[in-house]
């Protein structure tokens, strides 16, 4: 009885791994199931999801326009002090004094994609861009000036 | 640190593992005292993670603190937001709409599966065989795409927010699910034959690493590794949350308190997982995605404890509060750090492969240990 | 048909007609040492590439693609790597033993390719006692380890090296015991005589089952004693980083590295000459005409292909399977491996007195 | 067992304890010197059983510190919270690892955290903290880090 016990142990032993090899042969075999990227070469067709959040951007229209009227209210929300927003006075047409952003200082270095700032923004404009290929030889480079140049707020944004 | 670590007087042999070594997965230190192969003391040196989050949280508002907890144990990044989320809404009082319940607790499972993926595939390389790291990873990488889509990252989403959600699900998150579980369930079966069935594997589990149920509970271990003693610690069963009071699935117990039955607890828990995602994907109610909130939350004066089944064991968030817009206090009670303080008393007498593989069992992530 | 025979016939013949034969011995052994290194270059670069083509394929990876057509070139690259990395030796190593080391590795590697046959008449030096000398010299590689092991300085390379050193011993006495299964049955120690008792068939085939028994518990005893996967307890990456090589970098480091291979691939050769017939076509008892197709692949073909299907297989169990632990592999040995290859000796004795094999 | 029936009992087992039951579970103030005898009835009690140790933490009110065991018991499913006040200056309460295992680590944080002194311990050291670590105790209100504070 021993020696059965024994043999079957044996049997049992080599068939557990007969199984496994028959797995990986079977991978082996079948290149089809090959899954690797092979970034940067599919560069061109690679697509992230919409939501991805790499990187906060503000979004201009062709008129250089942007929705941000400078509440701080990212600047706020934000955990680690990522943005800062820099404000001057307009003066609108009327003779009125507006606020407005001067620039809006964005640290790519510190941000952790967290995605507050941009629920919190109460005219939506700043987004989260898809982006995520950041890398850059001087740090500094990080520091983003979100608004362009000679950019306005756009009309009826309050 | 390192000068004291030689020889003993008595001819011990003592070895640093870490923090930088390829079984520690991460920064973990410990030093080992030896005589030949067998293990004699193991003692933790801890860290070198450590970002001192707990008080980070105290200069943060209860909005901003949940995006820190994503990285504490950063595998089980929704479980951890979803802990301090229902910390808060218990001391706001907030309701957190049906449609937010169901989905969070679909993306907790999901995170559980994707972090028993990764730990399994660790857990194998630890062992030696080296394949399945990749074969794990390929179902992994569906998850992470799911949650991509929907939360916007892959790893630290930072998807709850007090009252429910940052955002609406994705259009195809559904359809998505449905297609990673028919994937999951063909793939599940390969796991076995490829490790759980081999007699090499079952050799190196069996028997190693004995944590008996008093041990488990003194050390104040949870999750998988506190169910492969037999010890009732499933938050989920005991105190449900969210909605899962309302699903069918099952705690996993084995009583063989050793590896390999902490192995089974957590390839078992995947297919629970699996299960009850399929109660949830076609159930979704209509509804809000987020309850209506002030724009600055404050928690009333007291105290508030709330705890979450993250994929390794309980995670209790302990807010003390002032009344004021930032926690007083804030302790993050870790499954790791006690499941790591049972690792010295399981590891004593065994050999130095063994604490390879008792390591992988109690899945232990660094940050999460740290904090 | 176009053989390695011939050449080397030519070879010799011209030499002999140009210089004294005392000058013939030296111009051949340099001639001989050369292809030796050459060989061993390129069995390194190839099985390199196949390892790691294997693996990814495995993995369900696409494995090296970028260096050169289809990643052909990767190992090349690789060398090139090596060779200008800086080789660190520690301040507390022993300097002599810590870099002669990888060479003894090296010698020993070399040493083992004497024997072997490549192809029909086509073999470095035909010794009478061969698989003697094969089983002789490959026990010194542990010295290698526990040198490499000692010298580091470094306790996770000397627990290393012990458990390598209790490994290979080990494993020596199986792998010598079913290598003696078919020296018993075709009566000889010498390779050439192996091969030729193969003519009619292979001992895999007309072995019965000592054969079978044999062939396994061989593949089994040199994976261990060549430390490879699932008995890679010496390097043990998750355990001891890297074992007994821990310390060594760069070109020191690649010797052992190479030196591995190509023991690998001593072994897989032994394995193809004792159970697979080296050389020998594959032969099917009267089918002439299918026999005659058979002979017209080239023997280096026949002795290659065995040795590499034996290689390919001792890589799939490596990408297969997870690590024993250090005792699980002793016990391995001393209670189930070597009690079966004496019992399994005696069996194929019997066999061999009463003549009921082939 | 509810909050009212364990008060009930508590009480009877150290009648000098002080209630709050502002949260929602008992919470239970002891005086440092009734702790090391209350915890082990605590764990040892037919009825009570408190085996698990779930959460142990420190809480600096500036002017004293706050000792808080979050207890459970696997078996009955029953909580309750164990305060101890220390002073600020000094503060120093006997350890609880031989009676839940667990607190050996989380006795070895709070102590360099806070800089409670836990007598009794077998191995206080530092655990986090790297060796050689001098000066004050960083989870304190009053700690400053000049080099790595980030101040938003």
């Amino acid at each position: 009885m021993f020696l059965i016990k024994y043999i079957k142990e044996v049997f049992g032993a080599i068939r557990s791994l007969l199984v496994g090899m028959r797995l990986t042969g079977y991978y082996f075999t079948h290149h089809k199931e090959i899954i690797t990227e092979q970034y940067p070469d599919n560069r061109d067709t690679l697509k992230l999801a919409d939501r991805f959040k790499g990187e906060v951007v503000m979004p201009h229209d062709e008129k250089n326009e942007h929705r941000c009227t400078g509440c701080t209210a990212c600047e706020l929300a934000c955990p680690n002090g990522t943005i800062k927003v820099v404000t001057k006075f307009d003066i609108t047409p009327e003779g009125k004094k507006k606020k407005a952003i001067d620039k809006l200082v964005y640290h790519l270095e510190l941000c952790t994609m967290c995605n507050l700032c941009i629920v919190a923004c109460p005219s939506d404009a700043i987004v989260m861009a898809p982006t995520f290929e950041h890398s850059v030889f001087d740090r500094s480079a990080l520091t983003k000036i979100l608004n362009k140049p000679d950019s306005k707020i756009m009309e009826g944004v309050e | 640190m390192f000068e004291e670590i030689g020889t003993t007087s008595n001819g011990d042999l003592q070895i640093n593992v870490g923090p930088q070594h390829p079984a520690t997965h991460g920064v973990l230190h410990l030093v080992l005292t030896l005589n030949g192969e067998t293990i004699k003391k193991v003692e933790p040196h801890l860290g070198y993670i450590h970002r001192s989050i707990e008080k980070m949280c105290e200069s943060l508002s209860y909005r901003q603190f949940i995006y820190v907890t994503s990285r504490m144990d950063y595998l089980s990044a929704h479980m951890n937001n979803h802990a301090c989320a229902l910390c808060v809404e218990k001391g706001m009082q907030i309701e957190v709409p049906e449609r937010a319940q169901v989905i969070r607790v679909i993306m907790d499972e999901l995170t559980r599966i994707a972090s028993h993926e990764l730990w399994w595939g660790a857990m194998a390389m630890d062992i030696g065989a080296f394949t399945p790291f990749f074969h794990s990873f390929r179902e992994r990488e569906k998850i992470n795409e799911i949650m991509e889509e929907t939360c916007g990252a892959r790893l630290t989403m930072n998807y709850y927010v007090p009252g429910g959600l940052m955002a609406d699900l994705h259009p195809d998150f559904q359809k998505k699910v449905k297609e990673f579980i028919i994937q999951f369930k063909q793939r599940i079966d390969e796991y076995d034959q490829l490790v759980t069935g081999n007699i090499i594997f079952q050799n190196r589990m069996k028997g190693v690493g004995i944590l008996s149920k008093e041990d488990a509970v003194s050390y104040g271990c949870t999750g998988p590794t506190a169910r492969g003693s037999g010890l009732s610690s499933d938050i989920r069963k005991l105190y449900p949350y969210a909605v899962y009071g309302k699903v069918e699935f099952e705690e996993i117990l084995e009583t063989g308190c050793d590896s390999f039955a902490r192995y089974m607890v957590r390839i078992r828990e995947m297919k629970q997982s699996i299960r009850i995602i399929e109660q949830l994907i076609d159930q979704i109610p209509e509804g809000d995605f987020q309850a209506k909130t002030k724009a600055v939350l404050k928690l009333p004066k007291g105290e508030f404890y709330t705890r979450v089944e993250t994929a390794r064991g309980e995670l209790g968030v302990y807010i003390v509060s002032e009344g004021a817009t930032t926690p007083y206090r804030i302790k993050f009670r870790s499954p790791g750090f006690s499941n790591l303080s049972a690792l010295d008393s399981m590891a004593r007498g065994s050999k130095l492969g063994d604490l390879v593989a008792m390591m992988g069992t109690l899945d232990l992530v660094i940050p999460d240990i740290d904090r | 048909m176009w053989s390695l025979t011939d050449i080397t016939g030519r070879l010799d013949q011209w030499l002999n007609q140009t210089f004294s034969s005392t000058w013939v011995l030296v111009i051949e052994m340099l001639i001989a040492g050369v292809a030796v290194i050459g060989l061993f270059a390129a069995l390194g670069l190839v099985l390199v590439l196949m390892e790691r083509r294997v693996a990814a394929w495995i993995q369900i990876r696409l494995g090296p693609n970028r260096v050169g057509p289809f990643g052909l070139l990767q190992s090349l690259a690789d060398t090139l790597k090596l060779l200008v990395k800086e080789g660190m030796t520690p301040s507390g190593a022993d300097k002599f033993l810590f870099n002669f080391a990888p060479y003894i590795a090296m010698m020993v590697a070399m040493l083992l390719m004497a024997p072997i046959a490549f192809a029909k008449n086509f073999q470095l030096w035909d010794l009478n006692i061969g698989v003697l000398y094969i089983s002789a010299i490959s026990s010194i590689m542990v010295i290698s380890i526990l040198m490499a092991g000692w010298a580091s300085n470094n306790k996770y390379s000397l627990m290393g090296a012990m458990r390598s050193g209790a490994q290979i011993v080990s494993y020596e006495l199986s792998a010598g015991l079913s290598v003696l299964t078919i020296v018993v049955f075709s009566g000889s120690l010498n390779v050439t005589d192996i091969i030729n008792s193969q003519a009619d068939g292979w001992w895999i085939f007309k072995g019965h089952l000592p054969a079978w028994i044999s062939f396994v518990i061989f593949i089994i005893a040199v994976t261990a004693e060549t430390n490879r996967a699932p008995f890679d307890l010496a390097e043990a990456e998750s355990e001891l980083t890297a074992g007994f090589h821990t310390e060594y970098s760069g070109m020191k480091f690649a010797l052992f590295f190479l030196a591995e291979y190509i023991n690998v691939f001593i072994v897989c050769a032994l394995g193809a000459i004792l159970f697979l017939g080296g050389w020998m076509p594959f032969h099917i008892g009267h089918w002439e005409a299918f026999n005659h197709v058979m002979d017209y692949v080239p023997s280096s073909i026949w002795f290659f292909g065995k040795t590499f299907f034996l290689i390919f297989l001792i890589m799939w169990f490596r990408w297969t399977f997870p690590r024993l632990r250090i005792d699980q592999l002793l016990n391995l040995e001393w209670k189930y491996l070597l009690p079966i290859s004496m019992f399994n000796i005696l069996l194929a004795t019997a066999i061999a007195i009463l003549g009921w094999h082939f | 067992m509810g909050n009212e029936d364990l008060k009930i009992l508590i009480t009877e087992l150290l009648p000098a304890a002080t209630y709050d039951e502002s949260g929602e579970w008992l919470n239970i103030v002891v005086e440092p010197a009734s702790w090391p005898a209350f915890a082990a009835q605590l764990r040892n009690h037919e009825s009570l059983q408190f085996d698990y140790l779930f959460c142990l933490t420190c809480i600096d009110w500036k002017t004293n510190l706050s000792m808080v065991y979050h207890l459970s018991s696997t078996r009955y499913r029953h909580n309750i919270v164990v305060k101890s006040t220390l002073s600020a200056d000094q503060p120093q309460i006997n350890t609880v690892c031989d009676i839940w295992k667990t607190a050996e680590l989380l006795e070895r944080e709070v102590y360099e955290m806070f800089g409670v002194n836990f007598l009794n311990h077998p191995d206080l050291r530092l655990l986090i903290l790297p060796d050689g670590w001098e000066g004050k105790n960083p989870m304190r209100k009053n700690y400053e880090d000049p080099i790595n504070m980030i101040k938003l």
